[in-house]
């Protein structure tokens, strides 16, 4: 009967059905559970129990809501939902240290979070609402959070002019800049300068096979005969712009003989007056006075020298040009006279101004630099072959392909080398698959690739090409900074509507003025409308400043305003008709019409020049900053000669708002009312230096 | 051979029991609708959205000299009016009480109307005809340290309320 | 206690309501077991009787019947998924971040689904190779295999399709790879996979051609096959019984 | 085999190859009932229990899996940057791992078209019905031409240095070859193997095949398709 009921179902059968039918309801019951549990579903608790415990909980809770809490910005393609754990951040009295991550307030910035949520500024995973996900590198989202002492780098996606309120970012673009890192890599807002690495072309004129051997080992002249630094400590020492590549003695045979192999036009040896020759050759203080002529011309404000003071050796002096200390064991004497002579002959983009020179200053000076600035040892352990070798030129026409020298150095009949180096210009957005983390053992992330890459190229990639560079004390982090700022135009449209360019102005400088000013090289030092150095007094609104006169007898004998500084203005023994034209260029082009020079000023009255004196020296105290004569403080410029020197309008508007004018000048801003300004006024356009203006320089009116 | 043809034979049940039978067949029923209710809890739970794409309700709308006296400004991505009026602010809703139409304000007739039915409101929300049935709802306004105005379209304001800048 | 439930499920069951949409008494007998296979839509893919031996777990590992049921779970699976997603780049990556991260049971459903994707792909090929085994394409059973064959390529190409979904770069390169491989057949390679990509490389046209294929062509085609497979096994004389099997 | 050839002509008698049951029986013999009926059951409840039973298993390891193992998702898809090595789907990685030792006209088309076409066409070759073993009849030359097809086979895949194709295929046919020298009924396993059928060896290899070629793709094969081990 058994086989006949064909519905009857085993035991066995029954069982298995049960069990698995309690497991799967079970497994059922247990499925959402995960969702139960999510880590912000925990935050969100634990800010209400804090809250809850906190005497401000009906403010702290007034915007708590319980689900994911996002910041939207489509714009910006930022969809945030980190405040759904940091749900604190706009609670100003959440800001102590104290206060649980993630739940503190904000620092207060520029921009609101709400309008621009935090990824833009942060990276991290903006869609995540786990703890994981947003903050580091997963599967899914490359970049994680960027270190605090990097947030600095997302500011200069869009400011690409510096702020004040980014100074790791400026200070990693300058060293960016000063490294010449462009010579080899684009980068983002940085031109290729016009020269980077002197023209080799013509090298051995200048110098010795066994000098650039040396050079090549280590680019620095202040080392002794085992090659250690004796100067200020090798870590303080600037970085020298040429740096130290990896190179083995035989490549640097071969790129020295490859150097000095090259054809160059030979130069012809100055002939000098043979009457200075002949006064100067026996005079036994012929070195100290080539060295006094070097002070007056203050050739310190470009150059340094290494001195020994209180028992340790310093650099005194500028970095605009080569530190000279050992120049005399480098240079040949020819080469040397040539080059003071005309530098732009030799270098034509190079920095250096072409000054007026008598023979019998050239004469001291070039004997006073070879004599006195050289070191007998420094090439001593240099030991290559006289002569170079067929192969060794061969191998440095090479090498110095395969080096990159190219990409600074010009040599004429080579082709200059372009991005040698990786382009940088969006290094900041690179994804770990473009970087090449060879076996290096490292978090596959750019941040530490950018670290170690540029603290140390051999150690990501043996075969590295990159030179080792020393960098001073945080300017790592600086240049990490720098190169995280760097996003190209990979970032968002909505972003990259805000970028704020880094206007450069280009000045360009015509006709005669044009050619003294590229003569003397006046931009190296001075601003013009933006352009130009920034170690002398910008010039754009010295029209409206400086008074012609006082211009063109400045320009031929530059008595300095500020007697404690090093760096002056050198003494370029201009000439009469250079003089005034470029006084003649400044007084007249270089205005700002904040001040109106045509503006009729009534006459000054000496009373009013004697109150404006007592307000000088005792209402407001003057002279802790100023100088008139020998009397008082070297803050300020010295006004011994201010009625000769300023306009009358720029006094008054200088007193009115200084920093209008120039806009991070010292300069206290006073409210002063107009009687006192008029009378200060008078005051200052009485003090005048007689004698200094000669009747012969003709005014600019007259022209 | 069995010549009885099974199909028509009532099959004795393999349990004892019955009553337990039935029982167990009853508490199988009702865990397993008990699971079909979870599940449509869930699936309800995970059919409602827990982020929106949706502009925000609360934005700035910038500072109050942005906006002219006597003037109706319409703010097309909030969708709403500020009306500045001696008085001071209003922000009046531009959707239509009636079917959800965005209305036009229209400076001839100094009116707000709606294009699909020809409600008209008033400046102050008020409905002057047509078949809108209640004014249109005015949101909160305030002013920010910072010296901009926000607009609250969470909050619903009784008209007469005016935010004096 | 118990005689009320009982007398509560019996008047629950036995009303014409109830009867109106099931139409049998409970399946205590032969005869209405038959009909409840018979009367029933679902049911009715089943032979009324089928042999013991079929009903051993060597003799099919129930791998058909798992490929369903994967199957069925996919769609359900599926169709909830798109309640979140727009075939357009790069929503199509962000919808998947939202699963992840915002949509209650979001990422759940989404691993179900992949799990149930892959497991299919498995079960449809091991399905395959253990019908071979067990000689189970011999006639009379040689179209059947036809349709299984062409499950098999219609399974492949549906995980293949959903791959290209979420938009991320494991499905961008995955898919770039997968189509490069059709364009090497001869002269008509290149012209199919403009077709299938809808330009000549893997954009919002390929994403939603995918999606499409994903979704509507392939699910349905899928559906008609199977019906027809099943159908076949019933009207080809049930699963294949291998004389090892008889003599036991 | 030519004794079932002889009814073959009229209406089919043999149920495995016709379902349709219409059982004609001569004058001169009597129906034979065997039981079949004791061997069949209900649908219902049997095969629909037991449907139940797999779907709640299937059911359970798929929730737990989906509780505890996240579905993969990587960066936004991103034209300019291909990952390396960029793979296709697990079940296309034999594929391109074919792909790797063939030209793509082999690897990309032919072999799988041929592959479709083989299964497609699996049930019309009426050659072993029965699964006969390769070795019971035409003993030598039947090995000729196995070894020969073989051998072609082996430089085809040498000539293109395929060699983990190579070596598979080699262990296969000497598997199957083995069962020709082993005389009948010794040790089980051997047995097995010279019990089997050319069918059932050809189906074997591919399966192995692919799985070996799946498996290396899928874990041996890293950056530029090289060779990596996986546990380092």
């Amino acid at each position: 009967m058994a086989a006949e009921d064909m519905g009857k179902i085993s035991d066995r059968v029954r069982l298995v059905f049960t069990i698995s039918s309690v497991i799967f309801l079970i497994v059922l019951a247990v499925a959402p559970l995960r969702n139960l549990f999510s880590e912000w579903k925990y935050y969100k608790r634990e800010y209400f129990r804090m809250a809850d415990g906190r005497p401000d909980t009906k403010k702290l809770l007034a915007d708590f809501h319980p689900g994911i809490d996002q910041i939207w910005q489509p714009n910006l393609n930022v969809t945030d939902r980190c405040v759904t754990c940091h749900q604190g951040i706009n609670q100003p009295s959440l800001t102590d240290a104290t206060i649980p991550q993630p739940f503190r307030a904000h620092p207060i910035i520029p921009h609101r979070a709400t309008e621009w949520g935090c990824t833009v500024c942060h990276r991290g995973q903006g869609f995540a609402t786990e703890v994981k996900e947003a903050h580091q590198t997963t599967l899914a989202w490359e970049q994680p959070i960027l270190p605090v002492r990097y947030i600095q780098g997302t500011c200069g996606v869009c400011h690409r002019t510096d702020i004040p309120e980014a100074p790791r970012l400026a200070r990693g673009r300058a060293v960016i800049e000063d490294l010449s890192c462009i010579g080899c890599h684009k980068l983002q807002g940085i031109e290729r300068p016009l020269m980077l690495g002197p023209d080799l072309t013509n090298i051995k004129n200048k110098t010795s096979r066994e000098w650039i051997f040396k050079w090549l080992k280590d680019p620095r002249t202040l080392t002794d005969g085992n090659g250690n630094i004796s100067v200020n400590g090798y870590e303080n020492e600037d970085e020298p712009r040429m740096p130290r590549f990896r190179l083995n003695d035989t490549e640097r045979a071969a790129l020295s003989a490859f150097l000095i192999d090259r054809k160059s036009n030979l130069i012809e040896p100055y002939k000098f007056d043979s009457r200075v020759t002949a006064a100067w050759e026996k005079k036994p203080d012929l070195v100290d006075q080539g060295e006094t002529r070097f002070r007056q011309m203050f050739c310190s404000t470009c150059h340094s020298l290494a001195v020994v003071r209180g028992g340790e050796t310093q650099l005194i002096g500028g970095d605009i040009g080569p530190e000279l200390t050992k120049v005399g064991s480098k240079v040949k004497p020819d080469w040397l006279v040539s080059w003071l002579q005309n530098p732009q002959a030799y270098l034509p983009q190079g920095l250096m101004p072409r000054y007026g020179w008598s023979d019998e200053d050239l004469y001291k000076v070039n004997h006073y630099v070879m004599d006195r600035l050289t070191d007998p040892d420094l090439l001593k352990d240099v030991r290559i072959p006289e002569q170079a070798q067929a192969n060794d030129i061969q191998s440095g026409n090479r090498l110095f392909q395969q080096k990159g020298c190219g990409s600074c150095h010009v040599i004429a009949g080579m082709k200059a080398q372009k991005d040698f180096g990786p382009d940088l210009s969006a290094e900041g957005a690179k994804s770990v698959s473009e970087l090449d983390f060879g076996a290096a053992k490292m978090p596959r992330n750019l941040i530490p690739y950018l670290e170690s890459k540029i603290a140390d190229p051999v150690s990501v990639n043996p075969n590295a090409r990159m030179p080792q560079y020393h960098f001073k004390e945080g300017d790592l982090g600086s240049v990490v900074t720098a190169a995280l700022s760097m996003r190209g135009t990979q970032t968002t449209p909505g972003i990259h509507a805000l970028v704020i360019a880094d206007a450069r102005p280009e000045y360009q400088a015509a006709g005669d003025f044009g050619k003294a000013y590229e003569r003397y090289k006046c931009y190296v030092c001075h601003r013009f409308n933006g352009y130009g150095g920034t170690l002398a007094p910008d010039l754009s609104y010295e029209g409206s400043r400086a008074r012609q006169p006082w211009i063109t007898e400045f320009l031929k004998n530059p008595q300095t305003l500020r007697p404690t500084l090093t760096f002056r203005m050198p003494q370029f023994n201009v000439t009469d008709e250079e003089a005034r034209v470029l006084a003649n260029y400044l007084a007249l082009v270089m205005q700002t019409n904040r001040v109106d020079l045509t503006a009729h000023h009534p006459e000054f009255t000496s009373d009013q020049a004697s109150a404006g004196k007592q307000l000088y020296e005792v209402t407001y105290q003057c002279q802790s900053c100023h100088t008139i004569g020998s009397a008082g403080g070297y803050v300020g410029p010295n006004l011994i000669n201010a009625g000769n020197w300023l306009n009358t309008a720029w006094i008054q508007e200088w007193l009115t708002d200084p920093q209008a004018l120039v806009p991070d000048t010292i300069e206290p801003h006073r409210a002063f009312t107009a009687e006192e300004k008029s009378a200060l006024t008078a005051y200052l356009v009485t003090l005048k230096q007689s004698g200094t203006v000669k009747a012969s320089v003709p005014s600019g009116g007259s022209r | 051979m069995d010549t009885r043809n099974p199909d028509e034979t009532e099959q004795p049940g393999t349990a004892v029991n019955p009553d337990r039978r039935d029982f167990l067949n009853a508490l199988a029923g009702a865990a397993f609708a008990v699971a079909a209710v979870g599940s449509i809890a869930v699936t309800v739970e995970y059919l409602s959205p827990n982020v929106l794409f949706e502009p925000p309700t609360n934005f700035r709308i910038g500072p109050p000299e942005n906006f002219a006296l006597d003037s109706v400004t319409y703010l097309p991505e909030q969708q709403v009016y500020i009306v500045r009026e001696p008085a001071g602010f209003t922000v009046i809703s531009a959707i239509c009480t009636h079917l959800g139409c965005i209305t036009q304000w229209s400076e001839d007739i100094n009116m707000i109307a709606c294009p699909c039915h020809g409600s008209r409101f008033r400046k102050n929300g008020s409905v002057e005809h047509g078949p809108a049935p209640s004014p249109l709802p005015h949101f909160l306004i305030g002013l920010t340290s910072d010296g901009n105005l926000t607009v609250d379209k969470l909050t619903i304001v009784p008209p007469t309320q005016v935010f004096k800048a | 206690m118990s005689a009320s439930l009982q007398s509560t499920l019996k008047g629950f069951c036995n009303n014409r309501v109830w009867r109106s949409i099931f139409r049998r008494a409970p399946a205590r007998t032969n005869r209405t077991r038959s009909i409840a296979i018979f009367g029933n839509l679902f049911l009715h893919a089943l032979p009324v009787k089928v042999r013991e031996k079929s009903l051993r777990v060597r003799a099919t590992y129930y791998l058909g019947s798992f490929s369903f049921f994967l199957f069925v779970v996919l769609t359900l699976t599926g169709i909830m998924l798109m309640f979140y997603y727009h075939p357009a780049a790069p929503k199509a990556y962000n919808d998947m971040k939202d699963l992840r991260f915002v949509v209650s049971e979001g990422i759940f459903l989404r691993n179900l689904h992949r799990l149930a994707a892959q497991a299919m792909v498995l079960a449809v090929f091991w399905h395959m190779f253990h019908v071979f085994y067990r000689g189970g394409y011999k006639p009379p059973h040689e179209f059947n295999w036809v349709i299984g064959v062409v499950l098999l390529l219609l399974t492949l190409f549906l995980s293949y399709t959903g791959y290209l979904l979420p938009w991320d770069q494991l499905a961008f390169w995955a898919i770039t790879v997968g189509t490069n491989i059709i364009s090497y057949i001869p002269i008509l390679g290149k012209p199919t996979r403009f077709l299938l990509l809808g330009g000549h490389e893997i954009g919002e046209n390929a994403l939603l051609r995918f999606f499409v294929l994903h979704c509507v062509i392939l699910p349905l085609a899928m559906i008609v096959l199977i019906a027809l497979h099943f159908w076949r096994i019933q009207k080809d004389g049930g699963l294949t019984i291998r004389e090892s099997d008889e003599r036991k | 085999m030519s004794e079932n050839r002889k009814f073959e002509a009229g209406i089919g008698s043999d149920f495995s190859k016709d379902p349709v049951r219409i059982v004609f029986i001569t004058k001169k013999t009597s129906a034979k009932v065997r039981g079949v009926l004791r061997d069949q059951v209900m649908s219902y409840p049997h095969v629909v229990l037991r449907e139940i039973i797999a779907f709640e298993l299937l059911t359970i390891v798929l929730v737990l899996m989906a509780l505890f193992w996240d579905a993969p998702l990587e960066q936004l898809a991103n034209p300019l940057l291909t990952p390396n090595p960029a793979k296709a789907p697990w079940y296309f990685l034999g594929l391109q791992e074919l792909l790797h030792y063939f030209p793509p006209i082999v690897a990309g088309v032919l072999i799988p078209v041929l592959i479709i076409i083989g299964l497609v066409a699996i049930p019309y070759f009426d050659l072993n019905v029965k699964g006969e073993p390769l070795w019971n009849a035409r003993r030598t030359p039947r090995l000729r031409i196995f070894c020969g097809i073989v051998l072609i086979f082996l430089m085809f895949f040498g000539v293109y240095k395929a060699w983990s194709i190579f070596v598979t295929t080699a262990i296969i046919a000497a598997l199957a070859v083995a069962g020709y020298f082993v005389p009948a009924g010794r040790g089980s396993a051997i047995e097995y193997l010279r019990s089997r059928s050319l069918p059932w060896w050809l189906m074997t290899w591919f399966i192995i095949m692919a799985c070996i070629l799946t498996i290396i793709g899928t874990f041996f094969r890293g950056p530029g398709w090289s060779w990596v081990w996986p546990w380092r």
